[in-house]
């Protein structure tokens, strides 16, 4: 079990955007959320990655209580949230911007002298920087890595943004909206790119509205709707529910 | 001493209410433009040398000179928002010094136009209204409600009118009103030019209290600024009374402790509210 | 670290030019730049509006100052005194700003409302302060050169080789510590501080250090400043040094190495340049300033970098 | 960078090199002037910068003056500190080591001086600074500082015009309770410390503010004062707050006798109705010596003529008219000396004599100018009693 959740509320004033969810995550699955937008899968996610308080319930990583815990922290712990659109520097290069995220790595290295690498990071920090190759290599980035990020398409600087995060060695990848506004290529694309991380033994969580894109290669997902848990199992039983049906795809439909 | 004390607190809203009308452009230019003005200040010098030129050198009466004041500030307004503040919408850093390069500008102008010799306006109504020992300039009193006026009409307006709502519409979450169809340039021009006007209508009843010097509209913005924090940015009636509250801890403050300190007693109680209440004393808490 | 040998020529400059104002116009501007490298650090870097450099300017002019005054301590041994007492402000002020999550406006009103106040009290504090009146600082710094042993810096060629080499100095650990991991923290807070927190950095704390750092250099040209002006006053401490040092930055490209000492350099030498009636030359400082701002957003350095080669971002 | 520096350089190079090829032909004297000419505090500095130009015109176009056998016309380098220290050291090398400029006016502000005099000092002898300032009373007149020349009357001491205004105020109204008000800046303090002894030392009790420099609004500090019930207000330093402290003072009725001895009648005569007493200190009253004096008539059409505006009575503008004299003095100490470069001969000629322009103008044993002064007494409604004093 490596993160369990329970009964996990958040309220804004009067408004409930979570209400007492529960689910776990095995290490190694793919877990994906789903919702209509508004359905509270965003303020989910900030309350795993710790940028909001919860109200209620726990959050439990590898059985420690993380819930209200600094950001940082959590991250520090290998829970990593991605941004669901990534703002990035135009005039830096896609590798610099995977060395920004490069924080926690450094503060794992093994040879690491804080003195030498700030010195000469050239020497000081050659692991570093084959760590951001490999984190750009596994988002399909190598060949952009000297441009400036001004000439990324979309698809790419959504990239970009995995890239930070898996500079970080996340072991539970928590990632927003990862295809939104992606073109089909680009969401194959993505696919290819979520199952090497899982091979490469990243543990991922994923939300997103694109039911058919999730239910491909999520092991479980939950749906949710209005802050609730609607529907817990398999993407495509989940998918069968009545419920998620009448609520979700009924919509999405004539939306 | 009591009596004192009381004069003093009249004489701080008073002055509050001066620095409230610069406060309300700041407030309104910030929520529409995402920049902060800082040659509104300047614009109040317009205001001052223009109505005392019309009423002193032009001869013309002072309600001709003071309706003169505000168009000729508003038109600056314009100018300068047309040729500069276009380009720094919600850039606050390039608005900051871009208004820093229009302040020497303004500044210089004056000095060559009317020199560092102070000017004096005649007096337009004088003696003073008492009541025991609690003495008020009728002038200082007159200003006092025009400016009351001028801040509770805007209010007013933004909450009534079309424009109004599309301006806290806009303010409020600008995505949302472009969708709804809110000319987002001709309003941000708009405010610009409004808030020029605000502070030349300021700058025209300054004339008639204080004496004018090309530099004189420093000492206003950083009090502007301030009471609009103070009350919390976007908040229009607040910004009166933040200007009220700065005039008052000034005018009380260097009442007891020295008055070589003046500024510091704004200050203080402005971090003090910040710090209890980040978005300001009227402001909505995020 | 390329970049820095465009300061090269300024070393040689000496030999060239021997007129003594254009030497004092530099001094002026390697002091400035200093500041102004200082304020890139904390804004450039981290993304932080600070007001309070001009405070930790005068701060450091005046403890440098009035502790060699008190313990007859030497200029350097008092800087120190002024770097301790510029952190400890530094600490508690930003502290206070940054647990209460002061952003952009707000920080930056706060934190000159904090110079304003240090202001009034070197203004008001006379016993201490001399109070408006200013301090006349006769002594001047020394330096241990090989050969010559301790030397007084007086004329103008020792001043223009200290201002320099402080100024080259700070430049090195700005590039240093800007490529260095404290750097890219900086950066990953000026792109987004919830990113920068779930990428695992305490963004409390490196804004902190931001803020401090900057002060502390600021405090270093304010040392600088009062001793080669030989006279101290309140006015250093005033918004308009806040404003100028910031106008360098954005005049000579923000978040790049060479931009602050740019800008300062054009600000400082550009009044005696054109020769103009003194109400005209404010107003084309003004225009100046309005036309660079909004004509090359990236400063001059920006402008330039295809020029320069290997544009260095504060990154 | 490195060719924005290299045209830099040659620009700064031009611009040092143009002045000395421009003028080291013909035989002219070069004038500096520093002085605040813009700027919060550039009101002194400014009317200064309005007389010497006018001087120097007026010689010039009369063919210069004659030293010996050579002809000299004047050269006017008038510069502007804005009041910071880094523009006035800039300024005053431009002077002094790129132009060569052996005599220099000004400043009239304390704080400019003072940032200058180090700097200053080390020329000691090589040129001569006449400033106004109140602070250089502290440094004119002792050994090492040969160079500077205070040129205005000193308020304290025997010949102080300060003892002679306080004993007028003392001789004509017998105020038991003086109230000072001045700007917190090296002026103001300076004031403050000189009026307290003057008149306690006449027994009478003093009470001393200070307002921060731009402040407008004056009613609580006056009002703090008028708890002290003072029979005369004793505000400084400038027309700038002058105007609105006797306005809100009057109007306020926390006092309507006043005691000036810096600033000028404007703002008595502004509310004259209001006043019941505006005791000021004038170097000349231009209204009635423009009726007397040629001197002061020619003046005055000068002005009016260089300027092509209206001379401001009211202002007074008490440096520009002094400025004026200065140069006609300093010009008249080079033709006793018989050199137009021999500093100390100048200096020393200067000090000896006693130049009639529109003042009497001699010095004291400190380098100290000493000069005949008016006292303009406004009376409720604008009358007006003046009385001139020889020191």
């Amino acid at each position: 079990m490596l993160l369990k959740v329970e009964n996990l509320t958040k309220r804004f004033g009067g408004l409930v955007a979570v209400s007492d969810i529960s689910f776990a995550i095995e290490k190694g699955e793919i877990i994906g959320i789903f919702g209509p937008n508004g359905s509270g899968k965003t303020t989910l996610l900030s309350l795993l990655a710790g940028l909001l308080p919860p109200t209620a319930g726990r959050v439990f990583w590898k059985g420690r209580d993380i819930a209200g815990e600094r950001p940082n922290v959590i991250a520090s712990l290998g829970v990593i949230k991605t941004f669901q659109n990534p703002q990035l520097f135009s005039e830096l290069s896609v590798f610099e911007h995977v060395m920004i995220a490069s924080f926690l790595a450094f503060t794992r290295m093994k040879d690491h002298s804080r003195l030498r690498s700030f010195l000469s990071p050239a020497k000081g920090e050659t692991t570093l920087r084959l760590r951001a190759e490999k984190a750009l290599t596994l988002c399909r980035l190598q060949d952009t890595a000297t441009k400036p990020a001004a000439e990324l398409s979309y698809g790419e600087e959504k990239m970009l943004g995995v890239a930070m995060a898996m500079m970080c060695e996340p072991e539970l990848l928590l990632l927003d909206e990862p295809a939104s506004g992606l073109g089909n290529d680009e969401i194959q694309n993505l696919e290819n790119v979520l199952r090497d991380l899982r091979a490469h033994g990243t543990t991922l969580c994923i939300i997103d509205h694109k039911v058919a894109f999730l239910a491909k290669f999520a092991d479980q997902a939950i749906a949710l709707q209005q802050g609730c848990k609607i529907a817990a199992g398999h993407p495509y039983d989940v998918l069968a529910d009545p419920g998620v049906v009448k609520a979700y795809l009924g919509r999405s439909h004539h939306a | 001493m009591l009596q004192v004390i009381v004069g003093q607190i009249l004489n701080g809203i008073i002055l509050g209410s001066l620095y409230g009308i610069i406060a309300l452009g700041v407030t309104m230019t910030f929520g529409i433009t995402g920049i902060v003005n800082f040659a509104l200040g300047q614009f109040m010098m317009i205001g001052a040398y223009a109505t005392w030129y019309f009423t002193d050198l032009a001869m013309l009466p002072f309600p001709v000179a003071v309706v003169l004041a505000v168009v000729f500030a508003a038109a600056a307004g314009l100018i300068a928002d047309q040729a500069l503040f276009r380009f720094t919408r919600n850039n606050l850093v390039n608005g900051l010094l871009v208004s820093i390069g229009l302040i020497s500008v303004m500044e210089s102008g004056a000095l060559l136009l009317f020199t560092t010799t102070p000017k004096n306006m005649d007096v337009v109504i004088s003696g003073s209204w008492s009541l025991g020992a609690i003495t008020l300039p009728r002038m200082k009193v007159v200003a006092f409600l025009l400016l009351v006026a001028v801040i509770g009409l805007t209010w007013l307006g933004l909450s009534r009118a079309w424009l109004g709502r599309a301006t806290r519409a806009y303010a409020q979450n600008p995505e949302a009103a472009m969708l709804m169809g809110v000319p987002t340039k001709l309003l941000q021009t708009g405010v610009v030019v409004y808030s020029c006007a605000l502070a030349g209508f300021g700058g025209a009843l300054y004339a008639s209290l204080f004496s004018l010097e090309p530099s004189l509209g420093g000492l206003f913005i950083l009090k502007g600024v301030e009471a609009a924090i103070l009350a919390g940015v976007g908040n229009l009636l607040g910004a009166l009374v933040g200007g009220a509250i700065l005039g008052v801890t000034e005018s009380v403050g260097s009442l007891y402790l020295p008055s070589a300190f003046r500024d510091a007693y704004g200050l203080v109680f402005l971090v003090a509210i910040l710090l209890f209440r980040p978005a300001g004393l009227f402001g909505s808490q995020k | 670290m390329k970049t820095l040998l465009c300061l090269v020529p300024l070393y040689l400059l000496p030999l060239l030019v021997k007129s003594d104002v254009v030497l004092t116009i530099l001094i002026f501007t390697f002091v400035l730049s200093i500041l102004a490298v200082g304020f890139n650090i904390v804004f450039g870097g981290a993304g932080q509006l600070t007001m309070f450099h001009a405070a930790a300017f005068g701060i450091g002019s005046y403890v440098t100052f009035l502790s060699m005054l008190r313990f007859g301590i030497s200029f350097w041994l008092g800087f120190l005194v002024a770097v301790a007492i510029v952190i400890l402000i530094s600490i508690v002020i930003g502290w206070i700003c940054f647990k209460f999550r002061l952003k952009e406006f707000y920080f930056a009103v706060v934190t000159l409302a904090f110079a304003e106040l240090c202001r009034l009290v070197a203004l008001n504090w006379t016993s201490v302060t001399n109070g408006t009146l200013g301090m006349l600082v006769l002594e001047k710094p020394t330096v241990w050169l090989p050969g010559s042993g301790v030397v007084k810096i007086e004329q103008t060629g020792p001043w223009y080789f200290l201002t320099l080499v402080s100024l080259t100095g700070v430049l090195i650990f700005a590039v240093l510590l800007m490529r260095s991991w404290i750097g890219r923290n900086f950066s990953a807070i000026r792109l987004n501080e919830d990113l920068a927190q779930t990428l695992g950095i305490d963004t409390f704390r490196y804004k902190l250090l931001a803020f401090t750092i900057s002060n502390v250099i600021a405090a270093l040209a304010g040392a600088l400043y009062g001793f080669y002006t030989g006279y101290i006053e309140p006015a250093y401490l005033a918004v308009t040094q806040s404003l100028d040092a910031i106008a360098m930055v954005l005049l000579g490209g923000v978040s790049t190495i060479l931009g602050p000492v740019v800008g300062a350099l054009v600000l400082t030498s550009l009044p005696h340049l054109i020769e103009l009636p003194a109400e005209m030359r404010v107003a084309v400082y003004g225009m100046i300033l309005i036309l660079v701002i909004l004509l090359m957003p990236r400063g001059i350095v920006g402008l330039f970098a295809g020029l320069l080669k290997g544009r260095v971002n504060a990154a | 960078m490195n060719s924005l520096l290299k045209s830099w350089l040659a620009g700064a190079c031009l611009a040092a090199a143009i002045p000395n090829f421009a003028f080291s032909q013909t035989a002219t004297v070069k004038l500096g002037q520093i002085e605040a000419q813009t700027g919060p505090n550039a009101i002194y500095g400014y009317m200064s910068s309005q007389g010497v130009p006018i001087a120097v015109d007026e010689i010039n176009k009369a063919g210069g003056f004659k030293v010996g056998d050579t002809t000299y016309k004047l050269d006017l380098l008038a510069v502007d500190t804005r009041g910071d220290p880094k523009e006035a050291t800039i300024q005053l090398k431009k002077l002094l080591e790129q132009d060569k400029v052996k005599f220099v006016f000004g400043p009239f502000l304390s704080n400019v001086f003072v940032t200058i005099f180090p700097y200053a000092q080390q020329f000691n002898g090589k040129f001569l600074m006449m400033g106004g300032g109140t602070r250089i009373h502290e440094f004119v007149g002792k050994p090492g500082n040969e160079f500077v020349i205070r040129t205005w009357n000193w308020d304290a001491g025997p010949k102080g015009f300060g003892e002679k205004m306080v004993d007028y105020l003392i001789k004509t109204a017998h105020p038991k309770k003086v109230a000072m008000l001045f700007q917190n800046d090296s002026g103001g303090k300076i004031l403050g410390d000189i009026y307290e002894p003057i008149f306690k030392a006449r027994g009478i009790e003093t009470m001393t503010e200070y307002f921060e420099p731009g402040t407008k609004d004056f009613s609580p500090v006056l009002a703090k004062i008028a708890g002290f019930q003072p029979d005369y207000l004793f505000p400084g330093y400038s027309d700038a707050a002058l105007y609105d402290i006797v306005r809100q003072s009057i109007e306020g009725n926390y006092s309507k006798k006043f005691f000036l001895v810096r600033g000028s009648t404007g703002p008595g005569l502004k509310n004259k109705d209001g006043l019941e007493d505006y005791i000021v200190y004038v170097p000349k009253d231009f209204e009635e010596a423009e009726k007397k004096e040629p001197k002061v008539k020619h003046f005055i059409d000068a002005y009016k003529a260089f300027y092509k505006r209206d001379f401001p009575y009211d202002q007074a503008p008490l440096c520009s008219s002094s400025c004026y004299d200065h140069v006609y003095m300093l010009v008249a100490a080079m033709q006793k000396a018989g050199s137009v470069d021999d500093v100390e001969k100048i200096r020393t000629t200067l000090l000896a004599m006693t130049y009639e322009g529109m003042w009497k103008i001699s010095f004291d044993d400190h380098s100290e100018q000493v000069f005949d002064f008016d006292i303009v007494h406004l009376k409720k409604g604008g009358a007006k009693e003046v009385v001139h004093v020889e020191p």
